[in-house]
């Protein structure tokens, strides 16, 4: 019996709610005390095309999905078809007693469980055809099957919907539970307990969300955001508080709108933010341009999913790096930080907008779908870690002999900002070069000036970053290691599963996280790779981005690269396969 | 109050002797001191061209932004801060070619700004070659055998995009000019302006001779400016007589009033430094 | 008495006609069979400012400006005072003789001749106020001066303008000619004297002109370009010649659309076309990545000038390599290509088109101000040296057995292309991932299977490239030789001057120019600097991107960095200085 | 000729169950059939959303662009080969958000080709937003308190933009669409069909039954497709009754026409292996 291990996939067409489905469950489970993580796939559809979610629910911490599937609830015949290979011996399969297209020989494989549940037919004579229903009583279904508590489900029910609806989905649940509990022999090799005592209380959140309560936190007061899979939710979620919040959130007429009207903000005065996707990050790199050449601070988040182009748009990739790096014509500063999970969603977007006003410029939170979109029980962020920290203002009054100079040259690099309307200050800037006033010029020494005027803002902020010992790397595993991974973003989660079941068999290897990637930390870099046995990086995208900014910076190679770039996430045990293969 | 001479900068002129743009400038500078505006009050967003250099010689507080995108840069400084006055220049290039994704939508909002388009019907700045609202036939350095669709009315789009505030001046009439840019900005939504502004230079055609021959003032015709219909008809009068002043005016509520829970407040002032996520978080366990 | 090496400044506020003039003289002396160099300096407005233009006028081949005047045309004072430091001792100026500004003491150099010239009386004299003529004036004065011939002049006169307004401008050319011949002493030390015999009649042409010429000998059929700095001059050569050429040039309303019609051009079949700057790239960016995603084959022109954002929008600079090269999301095939020379950029315009078609992706020709609005007496160029490939096509009517298949995934990694209306064959593309036939697809294996096929025309690429000896890289100077200056694009010039003056002080230099920048030939670059004593990158830019990707490619650094980023060229004699700082 | 069969493509039709995008399937594939082309003769050029995947699903040429770029992407297309009917597919969002830029300006340049604008008044393939074209005071996921602004009138644009034929159809009566669609490509010049489309998974309001109560067809009540101001007024109609049908009908050289020195013939069949440059040179020296 395998108590607090669990795999759990529930699949089906889109729109079907399985998403919603998968988040329920695993909230239940969270509330029990259980660490989980959830993660979706789904095609660029409404309806129809195949959808899952996979839910892994652990006594212990957990990263990511699991490789096999220890329980698949299948909405549908091609559900099996596309998944058997991948449950695990000894696991069971949830699905509509009524589907005449599933039996023993589709499914083909003798080492299952097999649990047959009537959801079409109780959907219709007991709930009036409210088809998403079904959601509710296999979940029912599965509690009994797993033996987990059906009154921590109900209660997640009641927290989430509207009385009424709450209401049917108990009932329907119920009908799930009790079916199995009199229907199936209670062998079921996968147990879900909650725990006695659940020290702490959890929050179960996505990658959007957390970056959406980082910029609240962080006093972002104006988002303007045109939708683009998958940063979508964190537009969802800065509208539903807008007016909470008392901010504002814009519905632009695109990208380019979106980015210039953030820019405007900023001049303005307050924290402002966007997000987008590759393609609409093409369409803000002509303004991104600009606020570097205007010292604004803002903070787009960019989601990645897999180019050229269109490409897969709803899956996941790190094909973007370069090319957030280089983004718009000419040499500016800018910031590019990678989160690899939730918490640093949270963190870090805390501390992009810190760095967007104290250095006054674009700071980029690079992510993925993977990341953005996937779901963990996480403890409840510390919301005192970073404190807000905006850099130079005159408030108040300019009361300073000289006339005002919004781009003055100073020895910090960073012109103390006013705000239009501050008593005494006239706020002038060009996107052209400019004059310390901001008036345009074409005066070659003072753009020779300005230009290392600005990019020094980069040494200033790598000076910062090393002195307050900022986590621009994070170094997990043991030093002394037969080899020492790199990787950037969301492949953390796999990674550090990959990890324990590497050090299961004993093999020892360290992994070197970066999460800012520009300006590089060239030199914790250095000294890592420096006592390095071997080194591996693990990447989403074909050409091994950040081997390439290694060499760039580091003028060394990484040993080997475990690339993959076909949308999908890696799972731990393949991944501890690659990695053992190259070892 | 700001005087003329306030609003005077450092900053040595460039445009071409003779350039529609310095009608514009004149009409503006005294617009702002007829409005009697405090310098610091008034933000100026300009695009690229010879319009753009208006930033340099207005001494107010002033973004010169990127090619097309005075609309959205302005929208973004007036949403956060509503204590501004914010006012956009914007050349025909500018605004009905590269930045034309902006100006229905701008519209639309009801953004409480004003928008001056110094509408020269050639790219100025690039040394002469057509725009949108160049006249078919026009020869010029992209268009060597003669620009090619009808010109672009872009009051018509204004119109037809709900706007509530739709003029057109002449560079060649500042004081009727002023008078304009006094009531857009006074107006409470978008005070668009297209303004015709003779580029010396490089428009051979729409000279100020070819402007004064036919521009009519419709406020001395008793033009009706609550009706739309007759806004849009008056709109396309182009050939011996074109008309200039106030074609449209309504009242409608702003984007911001619809944002009831912010009311006039300038965001600006609403404190950051701890932010309640609480119950945010609460809803999350 | 200096004879045949000859510097000469025009300078005096925009909208007078500098740059012309300049061209004029410039052609004239050409026409003796001497050798010119010219290049203009203004700012981004119309009228007033300042504007200069200089020509280098040589009996041996020129390749840029030189460091000092030896005749300055001062349309006003401020010229002088500008420029008077930069005049060679025992070098002249000419200008208005009733300037009152002008006098000894504003000048306070006793070194120079001076040629006060009547200018404006003239004008207003004899030529009913038509002030453009003082150039005329000026200019046959000058050829007095400098002791050249009138009548090669004249005729250069004859043929650029119509008949009535050349006369005029021969008739003051001569009342300017027949002043200095009587007022001034026959002693001005620096003589032009046009050559007895001119062996070849060279051309006077400019960077854009040659692209231009280079596209149109290419078949280009299509031009879609909104004008920016500094490639407007394209437009308007592309634009002058679209009868006579039988194509098609369209104003479009921004990049976005010229971008995306220049696809849809080559789509349909033919050879289409862009040219844009900085900012316009930006907004070209997401059709790029489409171009990449749906194999199109096209060629945009891209005009470096100094950024971030609009910067310096009428100079020149280096800043935007790193940026094409990864522009757009997603990782896609793309070529770079940065000519050095008026000659390269007629030849590698030929060459983009061969390319892109062949491989079926977009080419970008990496260009700067100084190059393109840049002009040199060159030899007509080889027409024939380049010839038309266009790769596989599909002509006439498609008879296979299999429906046909745009994106086939074949040994060479190149689709046969059929153009729509091919008798049997249906053509589909999408910015989507997709299968051979076009449709869209989010198939892991197949998205992984594209990706490895578009990149592998890289591969193919620059197989082809080293197996047919093409000139991705050009090596100048002794294989023995104190440095290795490394460097590309319009840098040439100057360094190609820089290594003259070295060789005169026995400072043996050799000189890498990378032409093909992406694929980057990182073999050739490694085998010239393994056995490079010392190495220099001469960059117009603040991060030595070419470093950059030195570094990435070759793992190893460059040792010194000559950096300029102020607009302005180099100039061979400051170089120098330059060079021999880090030797 | 195509028949219906041979238009129908292996792929598996992915829209919503009664999605509208289906009337505007059947009624585009009904006729192609009546226009009697062949495949090869026609090219679909489509946008990014759930109206971008009809590409998939009819079996000519076509090319499925990036979001807001069918017009550009077209234009190219058919100025390089008139032989070729080109057909846009575009969404609200696509075409009036994202692509605002190209629309009235490629109406404007009379490129003869036609366009279907699939306006569910919707962002659908991202999951339900508000477009330009949602009512003010509609609730989605990204205006959760209300659409603020007053709905774009696209048709309004097009008229003042010299469209040269305007139309709207109803995906909820295929036939008359259809008719539209013949009609529209028929039209020598820019043939533009809005289409509503009821989205039936997130357009809760503009449902099959909200329009089905609503539209009235022009051509029944003898509307005058020949008055450009009659056709703007109808274009404002909204409310209890909206009108679909041809709004307005005109000739007017298309771009093409004007390009004398080619006049019909395909570029593609320029020959390009010998372009004579001589002259050129000879002038440069
Ligand atoms: C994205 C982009 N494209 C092109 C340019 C080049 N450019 C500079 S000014 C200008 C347009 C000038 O025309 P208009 O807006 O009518 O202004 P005017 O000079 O006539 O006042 C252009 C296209 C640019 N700066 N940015
Ligand atoms: C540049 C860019 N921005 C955003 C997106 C994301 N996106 C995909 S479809 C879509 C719009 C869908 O709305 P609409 O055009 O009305 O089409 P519908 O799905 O309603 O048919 C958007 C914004 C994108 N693909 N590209
Ligand atoms: S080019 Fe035309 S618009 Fe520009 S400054 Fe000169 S006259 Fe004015
Ligand atoms: S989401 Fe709406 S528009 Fe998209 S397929 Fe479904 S019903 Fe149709
Ligand atoms: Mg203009
Ligand atoms: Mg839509």
């Amino acid at each position: 019996m395998k108590v607090n291990e669990f795999s759990l996939m529930i699949g089906g067409e889109a729109g079907e709610g399985i998403t919603r489905a998968g988040f329920l469950f695993a909230k239940a489970c969270m509330r029990g005390g259980l660490h989980v993580f959830g993660t979706n796939d789904y095609q660029s559809l409404i309806r129809g095309g195949h959808n899952f979610y996979v839910a892994r629910i652990s006594a212990e911490e957990v990263y990511s999905q699991a490789d096999f599937v220890d329980l698949l609830i299948a909405f549908n015949a091609e559900t099996i078809q596309l998944h058997r290979t991948e449950l695990a011996s000894g696991g069971g399969i949830v699905y509509d007693k009524d589907d005449s297209a599933v039996n023993d020989e589709f499914i083909g494989r003798k080492d299952l469980k097999l649990f047959p549940i009537p959801l079409r037919k109780t959907v219709i004579e007991q709930f009036r055809e409210q088809p998403l229903l079904k959601n509710a009583i296999v979940l029912g279904a599965t509690i009994a099957i797993v033996g987990y508590d059906l009154g921590l489900f109900e209660k997640v029910l009641k927290d989430t919907f509207k009385a009424e609806v709450a209401e049917s989905n108990i009932k329907a649940s119920r009908i799930g539970y009790d079916y199995a509990k009199n229907n199936f022999a209670d062998d079921f090799e996968y147990r879900l307990k909650k725990k006695d005592s659940v020290d702490k209380q959890r929050i179960f959140v996505e990658g959007n969300e957390a970056i959406g309560l980082g910029a609240l936190r962080a006093g972002c007061k104006f988002y303007a955001g045109y939708p683009m899979t998958p940063t979508t939710g964190l537009l969802h979620f800065m509208a539903a508080n807008e007016r909470k919040y008392d901010i504002i959130v814009i519905p632009p007429e695109g990208e380019i709108a979106a980015a210039n009207m953030i820019a405007g903000a900023a001049f303005a005065g307050v924290r402002a933010m966007t997000a987008t996707s590759g393609g609409g990050f093409c369409l803000m790199s002509e303004a991104l341009g600009m606020m570097g050449m205007t010292e604004l601070p803002v903070v787009i988040v960019m989601g990645q999913r897999p180019g050229p182009s269109t490409g897969l748009p709803t899956y996941s990739a790190q094909g973007d790096l370069r090319f957030v790096i280089h983004a718009g014509q000419g040499e500016f500063p800018r910031v590019v930080i990678a989160p690899g999970d939730i918490e640093e969603c949270f963190y870090e977007t805390m501390r992009a907008f810190n760095w967007a006003e104290k250095y006054q410029m674009p700071v980029i939170l690079l992510t993925d779908k993977y990341l953005v979109e996937s779901q963990r029980s996480v403890e409840p962020f510390d919301i005192n870690r970073v404190k807000i920290e905006r850099g130079a203002i005159i408030t108040g009054q300019y009361t300073e002999q000289e006339e005002y100079k919004r781009h003055k040259i100073t020895e910090t690099e960073v012109s103390p900002r006013a705000f239009p309307l501050t008593k005494g200050a006239i706020v002038r800037t060009s996107a052209d070069e400019k004059d310390e006033y901001g008036y345009t010029t074409e005066d070659p020494e003072l753009t020779t000036k300005n230009a290392d005027k600005r990019m020094r803002k980069l040494v200033c902020l790598t000076k910062e970053l090393e002195e307050r010992g900022i986590e621009t790397v994070k170094f997990y595993g043991p030093e002394d290691a037969q080899a020492t991974i790199i990787s950037w973003g969301s492949t953390k989660g796999p990674l550090l599963e990959a990890m324990k079941l590497l050090s299961r068999e004993n093999i020892a290897v360290n992994y070197l996280q970066i999460i800012y990637l520009h300006p590089f930390p060239a030199r914790k870099v250095a000294k890592i790779l420096g006592t390095a046995k071997k080194t591996i990086a693990i990447e989403h995208n074909v050409t091994s981005q950040l081997s390439s900014l290694i060499r760039d910076n580091n003028l060394r190679d990484v040993d080997h690269k475990i690339l993959k770039y076909d949308g999908r996430p890696f799972n731990p045990g393949a991944l501890t396969q690659k990695i053992k293969e190259v070892l | 109050m700001v005087t003329i001479k306030d609003l005077n900068t450092p900053k040595k002129n460039t445009w071409c002797p003779g350039c529609g743009n310095f009608g514009i400038l004149s009409a503006f500078k005294g617009a702002l001191v007829e409005l009697g505006f405090e310098r610091e009050q008034v933000v100026m967003v300009s695009g690229i061209g010879c319009h753009g250099k208006i930033n340099d010689y207005v001494n107010v507080n002033g973004f010169h932004g990127i090619h097309g995108r005075v609309l959205p840069l302005a929208t973004g400084i007036k949403l956060v801060n509503p204590d501004l006055t914010v006012i956009g220049f914007s050349g025909d290039s500018d605004c009905y070619d590269e930045g034309w994704d902006h100006f229905c939508h701008a519209i639309r909002r009801n953004i409480d700004i004003t928008l001056i388009v110094h509408n020269n019907m050639i790219l100025g700045l690039t040394t002469g070659q057509a725009t949108s609202t160049s006249m078919p036939g026009f020869k010029t350095k992209s268009t060597p055998f003669g620009a090619i669709p009808p010109a672009l009315n872009p009051l018509a789009h204004a119109l037809v995009a709900h706007g509530t505030f739709v003029a057109r001046g002449f560079a060649g009439d500042p004081k009727h000019l002023q008078s304009l840019i006094v009531e857009a900005v006074r107006h409470k939504g978008f005070g668009y302006i297209d303004v015709f502004q003779p580029c010396v230079t490089f428009n051979y055609l729409n000279t100020y001779d070819w402007f004064r021959k036919r521009v009519y003032k419709l406020q001395d015709e008793g033009h009706d400016v609550t009706s739309r219909e007759k806004a849009i008809e008056k709109s396309f009068e182009w050939g011996d007589r074109i008309p200039i002043g106030i074609f449209y005016k309504e009242e409608r509520p702003t984007y911001r009033d619809n944002l009831t829970h912010i009311k006039n407040t300038p965001l600006t002032k609403v404190p950051i430094d701890d932010v309640n996520i609480n119950s945010l978080l609460e809803e999350m366990k």
